[in-house]
């Protein structure tokens, strides 16, 4: 599973690393995805989820993506039930603790319809670490002597050599695509990011591919005023996509808290029959619009203002 | 449960939990009642204790009904001291920055073992739980307060699962394994107060709280249990920290 | 030579990390410091140097010191010349490009009078961060091959059982004292740094105590208002002494660029007799002046302005 | 040396350097040649080249007049893409991202490697040199370019230390030492271009520059050279070439 050394040296040697234009469509940018690939998400549960992304890759009819993120909501039970996955690693799957467990996620597993790869949250994060350090592995002092541990083929115990102590390594992750959305981001990729980072650094990184979405694109001069507020350099990003509410129903830190009553909408109408539940969404919220902002009109103007609202309080000192 | 009329059994864990902190502390702390009882510590006794979230927020700033719904989104970094990357704020149990964590789970064994992941035989399980999230470093890594409702159901023999090791297979089987630091240190419930033989690291009643016999704690208990030879009542909660927490959460998200 | 991870653990485990004010002198930081402990310099070269605290333990006459940084300037040479320490672990060593090998250093390591342990950059860089980590070593792909870590015993070799490839493990390091120099602090603790932050925020999470000075201590709300410039967290910190201009006549970014006359006349004066030119600049700088404002009006008012005019330049665009 | 009226030493190595750059291409930039080198071509004919300084700079604006005095204070970063850690900026090279890393050094050996720690023994060296740096990082995890001025001196059979590894000690030597990607690819010098023999690794004369012969460079050469079997003629700077390297360097400071 962890690429080889060369292999993954040779494909970023043949990336057009320069500094150009790389602003695109959402269908542009899922044209670059393409099926089987390993797809990694930024952001973590209901926060700065690449979800205008995962909703254009649906519609283009991707397929057995095996996808990773620290841990998982809405969109991996979306990503299930339009069949574009069967396989997700990540630490904890389920929509958020206030809605209980995931119906859909319980149906897809519980039926061996798809697989859900569990690693601890720091496993993961130091595989995404180790591929955008170039190593083959990390040291952790995790899962060992657990089941989490036992189930998984892919890890090696060591007696370390300086101190002795058992040391568990973890595989490096280098995912083929990597879709993270910010706040901010120019043409060429250099990406700002505020509030919680998760571990969106380290998998723009680690992948082949970035794509990038942003709640709006700022001139280069504007990033080359605060270099030291750059998050992820332009080398490593391939597509940039301008999205407003790129996120939604989930949050961007200080632009929107979640859409509450689509998060509750999607509960409900998963919780007694998940598939159909599931389908109903899909066809209504991701099928149905023909753009994003027509996506948006569904989700409603008072609720994206409510969203609004909520998301810039965090300012509010 | 434990409801009383005076208090619910949530509550009860929260302010227990909360007397088990100490402070200057620093505390991992997972939404809900971990969050509660950490919030009500610097509130009651330990006013310079540090709470984590496994979102990657250091020292927050919590406000008397603004509680954060879960760990990863901005409400929880509002007025914190700093914001780190989720693998940043993990890495500091691992360096030793971390006294306790502080988590529940849906079954706990003997051993102090957590099962957040499977019921059932992990390869056909009757149901799929979400799963370990930070659980396993945790537990992997710093001392544990599990705070957790006493129920037959879920304190087990051996859980169905490991998601987040405790003392393993008991004796010294936790070192043995690689985890070298940490390990369960209480398991507070709405019964009692529970800590582990020193040898044998099975799970052990120190203390009961006000109205419950051993009797009750062993009918809601899957295994057989140690006593201390000297069990303890606790002090009920006072109206102190009941108002403080009822303050905090006048929704009665958490505590209801 | 790597510590042990439960002395590492306890160690960390009896500090107070707890939110307190931590707001000293120069002198009293100066007595946390212990005769022969390992104390990391933050920045790089004529960079964000803690030149006011190592001019202070020079002046409490600290011995035995075994220090280390990245890339050393000036401050290497005032310590081999001062006694304070006879070992320095570091990847480049000398006052800069412009000033030529440093005939200091090259006096004393050439006369076997103190040690210059030469490691990659890249390599002292992860030895931090694996301490930082909390793990004993970081696998890495340099120094193979190199009579650099042909010379140095502290390492292993491994073939990766993932991927069979040949790796150094670096050992971790973890310093008794972080010496920090930032633009911004609280009194608890919680640094902003501006610019490049080189390899500072690794040493404050791998050290097991931290004297961070800054150029200016700010209120904890103002810290808590933007949590996501916090480089450095209090729970690492140990003492916070405010010391404007604490970097001369080496730079801090965005507040003043290296005082060029005084590093001028401190070469000339230790090219032909590097013992007594350093000598006498210490007698001059360090020990002559009664407190840092004294040292700071020696370096003159002229070169403060000029130094702060082009520092705060940075930002004129 | 190879001082003729129209342009120094060092202008030649900047301009036949800079050639060797490809559009696109990312570049890790000592201060000096190097950075000066890359500058010319972003200007001549890779406008799409991106330039990587040591301190942890990443992309700057290179202003003509105000070149940085080094790699690690502030006026490196002006108007930059991104600042990173000292660390990280390094670990882009291990990761894969930067094509080309472009260094000088003390002494060079035939199979291309640098020494920059010691002159003599290293147990009781003539002269402590200030040493690696991050030398030896980018020796190790790239494709090199070396500019160096052609000295008997400076062009030994065996370096007194390998700072930075080259072939190693030729054959598959560096790849077997662990080094599986990288290494030396061109020597520019006043005298010529070098590259190095697929199998033995030993270093070979490519070109010689305008006017200077193969006597010429091996007399400058304390080892044995091989030498292509066809050798081509370098075509002298361009007058554009020399123009944009004085308009970046008013002041001489690197291509005295």
């Amino acid at each position: 599973m962890t690429k080889s050394y060369i292999d993954l040296r040779s494909a970023t040697e043949m990336r057009d690393r320069s500094l150009r234009d790389k602003v695109m469509s959402l269908g542009e940018a899922a044209a670059l995805i393409a099926d089987r690939d390993h797809v990694a998400l930024g952001g973590c549960t209901l926060s700065r989820t690449p979800m205008a992304m995962v909703w254009a890759l649906i519609r283009a009819g991707k397929k057995e993506l095996s996808i990773s993120r620290s841990i998982t909501s809405t969109e991996g039970d979306l990503l299930y039930g339009s069949g574009a996955s069967r396989h997700i690693l990540t630490s904890w799957f389920s929509q958020g603790i206030v809605w209980g467990v995931s119906k859909v996620m319980r149906h897809y597993t519980e039926n061996k319809l798809a697989r859900f790869e569990e690693w601890s949250h720091m496993a993961i994060g130091l595989r995404y670490r180790a591929g955008a350090m170039g190593v083959p592995f990390m040291p952790v002092r995790t899962m060992m002597g657990s089941d989490v541990g036992g189930r998984i083929d892919e890890t090696h115990e060591m007696d370390c050599p300086f101190t002795g102590d058992r040391l568990l390594l973890v595989p490096a992750l280098n995912p083929d695509v990597a879709l993270i959305h910010v706040q901010r981001c120019d043409a060429y990729g250099n990406a700002q990011m505020d509030g919680l980072p998760f571990m969106d650094i380290d998998i723009a990184m680690a992948a082949n591919k970035v794509i990038m979405t942003t709640e709006r694109i700022v001139s280069n001069d504007q990033i080359r005023r605060e270099p030291d507020r750059t998050k992820i350099p332009f080398i490593t990003v391939d597509a940039v996509v301008e999205v407003p509410y790129g996120c939604a129903p989930h949050e961007c830190y200080g632009v929107y808290e979640p859409f509450l009553p689509n998060l509750d909408y999607y509960a409900e109408l998963t919780r007694s029959d998940p598939v159909a539940g599931v389908k109903e969404y899909l066809e209504r919220f991701v099928h149905g619009p023909k753009n994003w902002n027509a996506y948006l009109t569904l989700l409603g103007m008072e609720n994206v203002i409510d969203a609004t609202v909520r998301g810039r309080s965090v300012y509010n000192d | 449960m434990t409801e009383n009329g005076r208090h619910s059994a949530s509550e009860l864990l929260a302010v227990m939990s909360s007397r088990l902190l100490d402070d200057g502390q620093t505390v991992f702390a997972g939404v809900g009642i971990p969050l509660l009882a950490a919030t009500l510590a610097q509130r009651m006794h330990a006013p310079g204790l540090t709470i984590l979230f496994e979102g990657g927020t250091l020292g927050p700033f919590i406000t008397p009904g603004e509680l954060p719904p879960s760990t990863n989104e901005q409400r929880c970094t509002r007025r914190a001291n700093m914001v780190l990357s989720s693998t940043d704020v993990l890495l500091l149990l691992q360096r030793g920055y971390v006294d306790i964590g502080f988590m529940g789970g849906a079954q706990i064994d003997q051993y102090g073992n957590l099962n957040s992941s499977f019921i059932g035989d992990a390869d056909d399980p009757t149901i799929r739980l979400p799963g370990t999230g930070g659980g396993n470093d945790i537990a992997s890594l710093t001392r544990l307060i599990v705070a957790m409702i006493h129920e037959k159901r879920r304190f087990v023999e051996t859980v169905d699962f490991v998601t987040s090791t405790g003392f393993w297979r008991g004796g010294s089987s936790r070192v043995e394994a690689g985890l070298i630091t940490g390990g369960p240190a209480k398991v507070v419930t709405d019964l009692a107060i529970l800590g582990f033989d020193q040898e044998t690291k099975r799970m052990k009643v120190e203390a009961l709280h006000t109205g419950v016999s051993a009797e009750q704690v062993r009918e809601n208990t899957a295994f057989d249990l140690l006593f201390d030879t000297d069990i303890e009542t606790t002090k009920p909660p006072t109206d102190d920290e009941l108002a403080v927490l009822r303050e905090f959460d006048p929704d009665r998200l958490y505590i209801a």
